[in-house]
Formats: structure tokens, C-alpha cells, sequence
């Protein structure tokens, strides 16, 4: 099979994907009421982007040598990525519906495939700060073997408070390692606060340019900003780049729109509904499997 | 054959014992300092945060860093309380702990909240089943376990009596059963024995505390007498409790949400191989990790719950002499 | 009474046994890769560095990217051995080693340099005491401190072999008595009976089986037949050679260069508990931080040198029923 | 006591005081046979300022409140400390013939009174990479009791790679401490190999600057530059200030000089014996307790 990404979605259809993502994720969480909703949300275009039309895998052969890597160094950000695997054919979209349920595979931090987990993860992440590390040894990897897949590696603008993402960004820099572009999903958000409450980050850029890294800039709500920068991203020789997207946690739903206490919170099922009725249906279709009766079980808890 | 029957005064999660203690300490001691690393709501130091904003530090995501800003705090006479996830708080900072806290006595409260398989949902990465090892590997280290909200709330203020190096206090995130009151004996490295039997002795802490004694209903009602522990402290451990549990009961049960290896049950098992060794059944995770699921289910399916304690209590009264 | 004696065949360092083994790994498979994080000289790695430099990775002094970046080249095919001190292989990135390694099934080699209290001068800080009680409770973790410098080499070779999941390696600065030989039995897993004896069994690991096979000669001197086992593989743990020791022998002294929490010493009262309760000594260093000291000046002041052992060996004689 | 430092040398003191903290490095590690020399030899200058000039402190009373807090983040660098800490008057010179030795107090790496170390230590160190987050600790604390004293903490230039170091130098930026101020020995030297080979660190300053610190930069040999720099970092308001020191690994001793090979070894007696015919005597006198027997003992061995 030659280098390439099985859908290949035009810019309207990658709209219409991340919209039908967002309804994914809304309705993985009203199912388990467990879970983070608003960096999901934020990166309904950027998943969308990378697995209907960035990547290179073969979802029936998630071991495909020739694949790019991803790493979701951010692993709470889970549902975004099993919504784009599932609708990127990794696994049946029905099974989106098992997010953190015992004995399945939808782990509420991404497991790999070979522990108890999903084709298409790699690693596990849900401790923070480890993804840049782990990028920066597979590329080393597959330099050393003149190999031309592309690494990719998402990290959220918070998970940057952790020394080792720095490590890890210093080692890059060094390596000198092009086929490496990191995206850091800068919401400015966090779990206790907006970022510069928190732990101020900026100026953002400047770090990344002092660690030895091309660093590029886009609306990582804007599908074409984004494919073009990851276009400059893959063909930018001689340092690593970093693409800072700037997202909206909660994207798309109003009432989460931006709004840090978003962060871990999963919608009620009168929340999900609203938000719902907020992300118009598409043409790629819901999930159905045992949804409805799981949120009516749980819409009759409620009351 | 009778026995003084447990009853739980109602449900509160033991992280709660955490933030309450933190607030009554912040009003009677200006010098407590509270540490967040940006998971302030769910260990519950937002309440601190808010009250006292200038004895609160956001560190952002960076446990290695907390733990030795609590350090520097601590040597300009500051009682710092650092918060976090259990992993986070004794796997991710351990060197940190090692050398700034234990080697060199720093007074340091590390508040480990949604520690063990219970902590559910979020899976293995985020269930804390190491850090009782960790712990109390440590010189000049203290681990306490304790079983219920008010416990936690005690083991909490009660740190603040220890000043010759650090201190770890490992709880939970879910709500469970309150079964201790202020009348209930608390004491730093003193067990208490909660329900008195001779057939078998079941040493429990944590969550399964609880689990021990709705164990020793079933075994009572089964006609066998066991003693139910809480051994709130695992360092210093009360090897006093135990070796007398031993030779009064001649055979013992370990309880805990933590793996099988390194924690209470191992506690237990190198005192008693020092001082009387006695057969021991070992309540505990085997030796895996977990996963997602609620914390009930995960207890049941990991056999940490009432049902294993039973089946290890039946198992080792085989083995007695 | 007749005694197999144990000859040394005269002294090298552990270590040079790890450096010996992947230089020959590294002539031998084209995927074995190195990591370093700037202690090469001291951990050895110097040589492959120069003799295959586009399979030697500088890091930095990094050990948490280091074990993570390990983990990465594991997913392209790459078997790397990620060279430390011990403090800093095992303590400093255990949170790693837990996610990336252990949960995630990374076939890394975590080759542990300059542990125990006998790396000397350099003082506490550098002296891992608490590696074996963090790595052992990891699920998926394999656990060796092999015994002398052709063990280890055999062991780092072996460990290729291991892909379910990371090895850790553990070994030793100084030079210290190469007592096996290529018809030593050696397996992963397997544990060797040195000397057999029936009064007391010794189960040392590392340095230790040396000091162990030096008081087996004291006391079989004083008329006390003591065997001997060496426990090079902590995890997975050989119990069924233990059990069998306690049956047989019906006394255990454990002899290791760290902590007596958590160690080997834990390892073996953790089995015993479960299997066949019997009186165990623990000689380890009694928790406490170390000191700078010669390594030998060490291994006495801390009770873990052969006269420590011959003194436990005696105390749980008395203790034997 | 009124904040004040108990020696305050002039500069040609300053200079003369530096020759002797290096005669004392060289006898110390001929003596102990085991320890660094290349890092400390390169710190007299900086040690010789801060103990006799810069630095407030009372030796009778090493916990006097008043006190400024000085932390040795790279612990390995401890002979140059100790050396210092006895010229400061905080132990008899002669102890410092006890280095690395069991049962005494100058641990390999440093240790504080209160366990079995020296005073005028205030923490541990050796493991690399934690002084940082300390110094931001006290800083803190001494900010919120509005307390006049300063925070020094001394980093190796190699130990940067640890990515703790900044997670504390972004604390410290986020929190505007600029009642800490942070020395980095730049020698461009670590145990493998110059920095640039083992880990590129430049742009050094640029890094700095990106985490919202003050830097300057500064000759590490130079007694008056350093001075310089030390007092405009205590001046300056609203940020931590960084003064880069470039300095020589070895410096003072022709055949150690910048050779990264020197980090972690001690001078034969031979060797020992040439570097102090480099380092004339000065007018504070060697340390003469257990020294001779020592060295002749071990030359006597080393035949
Ligand atoms: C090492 C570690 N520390 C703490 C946490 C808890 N945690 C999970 S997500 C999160 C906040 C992450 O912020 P950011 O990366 O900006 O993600 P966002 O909130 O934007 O989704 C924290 C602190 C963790 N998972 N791992
Ligand atoms: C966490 C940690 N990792 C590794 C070491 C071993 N080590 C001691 S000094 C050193 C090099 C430090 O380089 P630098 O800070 O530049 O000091 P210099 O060589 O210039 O004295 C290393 C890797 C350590 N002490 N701590
Ligand atoms: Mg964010
Ligand atoms: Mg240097």
C-alpha cells in the first residue's frame, strides 16, 4: 500500500466530520457521565484534519509499518481521538457508546491495542508530559532507518507546566528532528483556571524558538489554516515545528464555549440534549447502538 | 457468640476529610500552606484557595516542582500541605521526595487524594496501586492510610505534629461509609482494633477498613471470630498489634487498594517473618493494572472487596495450625 | 561435614559486565540501541557510543525523556537499553517507567549502574536503596540483580529474550568476585542453589551472594550447615526454591544492598507468608539515608557485609522450632 | 544583627581568597582521592564573592533569620562550597582534610546540620535538578512575611537539561520573584562531553527570557563583573534575574582547564602536587590537620 490517508475528505466534508465528531463526543459522555468534554470539543477540527485527511495508516492493519505516528501525549483528551479512530475505521462507530465502561476497550485514558485497549493507540497516556518524549524516540527511530513517515504529537497548552515535555522539546531541538511536528492545543485553559492564572506560558512562541523549533501558528478551528500549516509543518527541513493551533475549549456548544470548568465535566443528559440540538446532524450518521436506551435508563435516574 | 456490630453514620468521601482539616488548620495557624498543581477541585483545595489566596500556590502541572517548592517553604517555617493525585503525588516525584523531603527531614504533607483501583473511570494510568510502597521505602517517611472521612480529617491535622520529615496521607475520591467518631481512638502509628474475634485477624487500611469489618459480619454469622484491625499507619507500623494478633489468632488477612506487592499485606508479612511467622492471606490487587469501571465493580472484579476478604479469611483458617 | 567451596576466580566490576554485554549485542543485532544520559564513563556505555555511534542516543541529563524516548524506538523495532545510576534509572522516572514502559509493554532495558549503599563516597543521595521494592511492584516488570560481573553480562543478554514488557537491570559500581562461569546454570527467572545446606537457608541477590557464600564457609566452620541461594531474578520470583529452602531448611536469612522494606527480603516474607510461614533475618540496610564511606567500610557500618549475615544466621537458628 | 556580610574582601581579597578556595579544592580531593574537581576549581571567583562579600550570614549562627538562603542545586559542586563554608567561618579550615570519609560531615554531595551534614547547608543535594523549585519555595515564603533577605541558587550549566529546572524557572517567572536570583556556571562542560555535543543548551539566554526572567551575563572569573552583576540582579524589580557566568571547567590548574574530562575526577597526588605549584600560597594559609600523613600515606601507596 502507498503512503496515504484512506478518506481523504475535502475541506466541506472536514467541516461536516468535525461536527459529527463534537456529536460523538456529546454523546459518549452523556452515556458514561464520566469524562472530559471541552478539550475533546476544541479539537473536533484538528481530529478530524489528522484521520480523514493528514495521516498515512491503514485502519485494517493498525501495525502497517508504513503508517505515520500519533501521539496523544494529552491522553484526557480521549474521546476526540476514539470518535476520529472510530470514524476513521479503527474500530465499529457503535462502540463509541462503551467509553469507560468495565471490561471494554474505550479506556478513560487511551490504552494501547496489545494491554487492553484500542488499534490505532501506540502508547498509553494519561499522566501528563510523557508524548514528547515518546515522539522524539520514534522519530529517532525511523530517521536511523532513513524511513519517511511523519510523527505527530498532540500536547494541550497546560500539559506544558511539566518539565519533561521541555526535556523532551530540548532533545528535538538538538536532533535536529524534521520528520516531528508537535501541535499544542492552545485554549488557554486548564482544570483550575485559564492558563495565565495557573502557570503563565507566554510568550509561548518565544520558548519553543529558544529550544531550537520552527514554530508556525494557526485557528485550529479553521480546517484550511490548519491542513497548511501542517503542510509547512512535513516539508520544513532542518528543525522540528510546532504548530500552535488556537482552539476554543468546548467549541461548538455554547454554554462551554471557552469556559475552563468544561475541562472534566461530562454533559447531564439535559446538557447533551441541548448541545445536540446545538451541532446539526450530518451526513456521516450518529451512533446507535445502546444509546438510547442507556440514556433513557439514565434520564429516568435523573429526575 | 456475639459481636459490638459497626454502624456507618452516613457517606462522605475521605478527600473531604482532607479539605476540611486544610480550612480548620488554615484558620488556627497562619503559617499552613496549601500547594496545588491544577487539580484543585477534585482534591478539594479550591475551598483553601479561596479563603486564604496568599497562603495558596498554584504550581501548574508539575509535581516534581511542587514538591520541592514545598520544601523551600518548609524552611522558612512554613507548613506546607501539597496536593494531588496519588500517582502524581508519590510515582511522578519520587526522586524529589527522596532527597528534598526524606533525606533532608523536610516537614512536608504530601496529600495524596483518589489514590487506588477505586478511583474508577479514569483507568490505570490514574490508579494510584504502587504508592504505599513507594512510601514507606522512605527513611524519615510516615504513611498513613486512613479508613473513613473523619479519620482522613484527623490523620490530617494530626500531621502537623510531625517535624522530622515527611509525611504521606494516601485517601480516596469516592464517597464511603463513616464509621469512626471523635470518641474513636487516633493515634499516628497506633492501630486500632475495631471489632475483637480469635480465629483470624484481618489487617485492613483505607477503604477496605470497611470492607473488614462487613467481612467479619459474614464470617460471625458463619461462626468464625474475626478480629477486624485498622492499621491507619503503615509507618511506623504498630508491629506490637500485629504480633499480637497473630499469636491470639494464629492467622491473618491483609486488606488493601494497592498491589500485592510492597503495601500493608508486605508491611505485615516482614514483621511477622521477623517476629512470628504466621499464615497470611494477602487482600490486595494481583500484581496488574486496572482499569476503567466504577470503583465498586473494580473492588469486586480486582477482589478487594468484602467477598475476598471472606474467601481469604476461609482460605487461611485452612492453613492454621 | 564436607562444603563445596566457592572459589573466586578473581575480581571485575558488574558493570563492566553490562558494557561487555551490549558491545557484544551490539555486533550481533543491528537493532540494539543505547541510551545515554551524561554519565557514559561511569555507566560504561562509552565504548558503544564510540564503536556504533548512530546507535548511541545523548539525551542530556534527562532520565525521565530518557526512559520515554527508550519507549518510542521500542515501537519502531528498536531494543533499547536506556544506562543510569540506579537513583536515577529506577526513583527519578518511575512515573515514566509505570506508563510508558510497564503499563504500555515496552520491551525496554533499564540498565541500572552504581546501585546499593556500597557505590560509596558519593554519599546518599546517590545511593539507590529503594530500586528494587519501586521496580518489583510494577506489573509486567522483570527485576535482576545478578550476582557477579559474568552474570550480569549473561543477564543483560538474556533480557533480549523478554518482550512482554521492560527489564530492570540492577548492578554494581566496584569490583567485586566473579564466582561463576559459563557452566554456571543461568536463567531468568530460575534462582541457583550455591551451596546446599539444611540448618538455614541464605537467599542473597548482588553483592550479597558472595558475602553469603563467605559466611556459609564461617558457619560451616562452626559446625552450622548453612546453603546458600542465589536470587539473581526478584521478579518474577522463584518461589517454589524458596518454599522448598524453608521446608528444608526451616530457617531463611535474606541478604541484599537496600532497604529492608520492600526488597528481596520483602519479596521472599511476602511468599513464605502465603506458602510456608518460617522465621526469616532480613539483613539490609535498616531504613535509614546512607553516608560517603568506601563501599566495604559501608557494607559493615550498615550491617549487610558477610559478618551481618553469619550473625542472622545465628539469630534465626534460635528462633527455629 | 544588622544584615550584613561577616568578611566583606575587597576585590584584590576577593581574588587572593579565590586562589585559596582552589589550593583547598586540590589538598581536599588529594587527600580524599574521590570527588569533582573541574566544576568547583571554576567557581572560586563566584564563592570566594558570595562568602566574603556578598552573601548575609552569621557562621556562629547559621539559622539566624536574617540570613540570605543560598542553595547548591548541582550537589556535585560541593568541595568549592565547603571550601567556602570553612573560609566563611562556618567549620575549622582543617575539617575540610575529611571530605568523602565515613562518619564525618562532608558528605559527597551535600547534606544539611540537621541530618548528618554540615552547617550552613540548608537542603540536600546531588540528585541535579532540584534547587530551582527550592529557591522558588523560600522565595515565596519570604515574600509572603515581606522579608527582606535574598535567594541565590547555583545551577550547572549541563544540569539545564533536566526539565524540573524549569518547571521552576517558569514558577519563578510566573510569580515575578525577584527576590531570587539564579547563577548558571556556564563552562559549556558536563561529564560526556562539551554541552553543545551532549545537549545543545543556546540559546541560552533567549530560553531564559522566554520564561519572563531578567538575564544577564557575565565573565565568571572576573570578581568586579561579577559583583556587578550580582548587584544589579538584587536591584532589579518585577522579575528573577539570571546571571550566566562563563567560566572555565579546571580553570586555575593549566592541565585541567576547559576539559570536560576533569568534571568528576581528583588530581593524582602527582598531579596534585603540579596544580598547587600553579596556585601560589596566599596570605589565609592552607588547611594542615590530617593532610600531610594523608599524602604521604597515599603516595606511599600509590608507588
Ligand atoms: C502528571 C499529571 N498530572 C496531573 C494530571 C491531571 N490532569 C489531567 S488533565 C489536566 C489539565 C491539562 O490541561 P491542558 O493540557 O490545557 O488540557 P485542557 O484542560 O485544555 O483539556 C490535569 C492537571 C495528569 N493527568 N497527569
Ligand atoms: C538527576 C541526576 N542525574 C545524573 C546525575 C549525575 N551527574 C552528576 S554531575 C553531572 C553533570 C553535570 O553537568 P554540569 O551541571 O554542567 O556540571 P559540571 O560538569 O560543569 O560540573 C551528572 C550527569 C545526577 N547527579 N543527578
Ligand atoms: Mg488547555
Ligand atoms: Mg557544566
Amino acid at each position: 500500500m502507498a503512503s496515504s490517508n484512506p478518506h481523504k475528505l475535502n475541506a466541506g466534508d472536514l467541516k461536516e466530520m468535525a461536527r459529527q465528531i463534537r456529536r460523538d463526543i456529546i454523546k459518549m459522555l452523556m452515556i458514561s457521565q464520566s469524562g472530559h468534554s471541552g478539550g475533546p470539543l476544541g479539537l473536533a477540527e484538528i481530529f478530524s484534519c489528522l484521520y480523514c485527511r493528514i495521516l498515512n495508516y491503514d485502519p485494517k492493519n493498525p501495525t502497517w509499518p508504513g503508517r505515520d505516528y500519533f501521539f496523544l501525549s494529552a491522553g484526557h483528551l480521549a474521546p476526540v481521538w476514539y470518535a476520529a479512530l472510530a470514524r476513521g475505521g479503527f474500530f465499529p462507530v457503535k462502540e463509541l457508546s462503551t467509553l469507560r465502561q468495565i471490561n471494554t476497550r474505550l479506556q478513560g485514558h487511551p490504552a494501547p491495542g496489545y494491554t487492553h485497549g484500542l488499534p490505532g493507540i501506540e502508547i498509553a497516556s494519561g499522566s501528563l508530559g510523557q508524548g514528547m518524549s515518546i515522539a522524539v524516540g520514534t522519530a529517532l527511530g525511523l530517521r536511523m532507518d532513513k524511513k519517511p513517515n511523519h510523527v505527530f504529537v498532540l500536547h494541550g497548552d497546560g500539559e506544558l507546566d511539566e518539565g519533561q515535555v521541555w526535556e523532551g522539546i530540548m532533545t528535538a531541538g538538538h536532533y535536529s528532528l524534521d520528520n516531528l511536528t508537535a501541535i499544542v492545543d492552545r485554549n488557554f485553559c486548564q482544570i483550575d483556571n485559564r492558563t495565565d492564572k495557573v502557570m503563565e506560558l507566554e510568550p509561548l512562541a518565544d520558548k519553543w524558538r529558544a529550544f531550537r523549533w520552527n514554530v508556525l501558528e494557526c485557528d485550529g478551528h479553521d480546517v484550511e489554516d490548519f491542513l497548511g500549516a501542517v503542510d509547512k509543518a512535513k516539508n520544513f527541513k532542518g528543525k522540528p515545528t510546532v504548530i500552535i493551533a488556537k482552539t476554543f475549549m468546548g467549541n461548538g456548544v455554547s454554554f462551554m464555549q471557552d469556559d475552563y470548568r468544561w475541562h472534566g465535566v461530562p454533559p447531564s443528559i439535559e446538557q447533551g440534549k441541548q448541545a445536540l440540538s446545538e451541532l446539526a446532524p450530518t451526513k456521516f450518521g450518529d451512533f446507535n447502538r445502546f444509546e438510547w436506551e442507556a440514556l433513557q435508563a439514565m434520564g429516568a435516574q435523573d429526575e | 457468640m456475639t459481636m459490638a456490630k459497626i454502624e456507618s453514620k452516613g457517606e462522605k468521601a475521605t478527600r473531604q476529610g482532607f479539605a476540611d482539616a486544610i480550612m480548620e488548620l488554615g484558620r488556627e495557624n497562619p503559617n499552613v500552606v496549601v500547594l496545588g498543581a491544577d487539580v484543585s477541585p477534585s482534591v478539594k483545595v479550591d475551598a483553601f484557595a479561596k479563603t486564604y489566596p496568599d497562603r495558596f500556590f498554584s504550581v501548574g502541572i508539575a509535581e516534581a516542582d511542587m514538591m520541592c517548592i514545598a520544601a523551600g517553604l518548609s524552611l522558612v517555617g512554613k507548613i506546607p500541605f501539597a496536593s494531588a493525585y496519588g500517582e502524581f503525588a508519590a510515582g511522578r516525584p519520587f526522586d524529589q521526595i527522596r532527597q528534598s523531603l526524606a533525606y533532608s527531614k523536610a516537614p512536608v504533607k504530601i496529600c495524596a487524594s483518589h489514590c487506588g483501583i477505586t478511583v474508577g473511570p479514569d483507568g490505570a494510568t490514574h490508579q494510584s496501586l504502587e504508592d504505599i510502597a513507594l512510601m514507606r521505602v522512605l527513611p524519615h517517611m510516615t504513611v498513613i492510610c486512613p479508613g473513613d472521612y473523619l479519620e482522613t480529617k484527623r490523620a490530617v491535622k494530626a500531621s502537623v505534629s510531625i517535624t522530622h520529615g515527611p509525611v504521606y496521607i494516601r485517601y480516596f475520591r469516592d464517597n464511603s461509609p463513616m464509621f469512626t467518631d471523635e470518641l474513636t481512638a487516633f493515634e499516628i502509628g497506633k492501630a486500632n482494633a475495631l471489632i475483637d474475634g480469635n480465629d483470624v485477624s484481618i489487617i485492613a487500611c483505607g477503604l477496605q477498613v470497611w470492607e473488614a469489618i462487613k467481612a467479619a459480619e459474614v464470617l460471625h454469622s458463619e461462626g468464625i471470630s474475626a478480629r477486624v484491625i485498622n492499621m491507619h499507619t503503615v509507618k511506623p507500623l504498630d508491629k506490637e498489634t500485629i504480633v499480637k494478633a497473630a499469636k491470639e489468632t494464629g492467622a491473618i488477612v491483609t486488606a488493601e487498594d494497592h498491589q500485592i506487592h510492597g503495601g500493608l499485606g508486605s508491611a505485615v508479612a516482614e514483621c511477622l517473618a521477623q517476629a512470628y511467622p504466621t499464615p497470611q492471606e494477602f487482600v490486595a490487587v494481583n500484581d496488574t493494572f486496572g482499569e476503567s469501571g466504577k470503583g465498586t465493580e473494580l473492588m469486586e472484579k480486582y477482589g478487594i472487596d468484602r467477598g475476598s476478604i471472606v474467601q481469604a479469611a476461609k482460605r487461611v483458617l485452612k492453613r492454621k495450625k
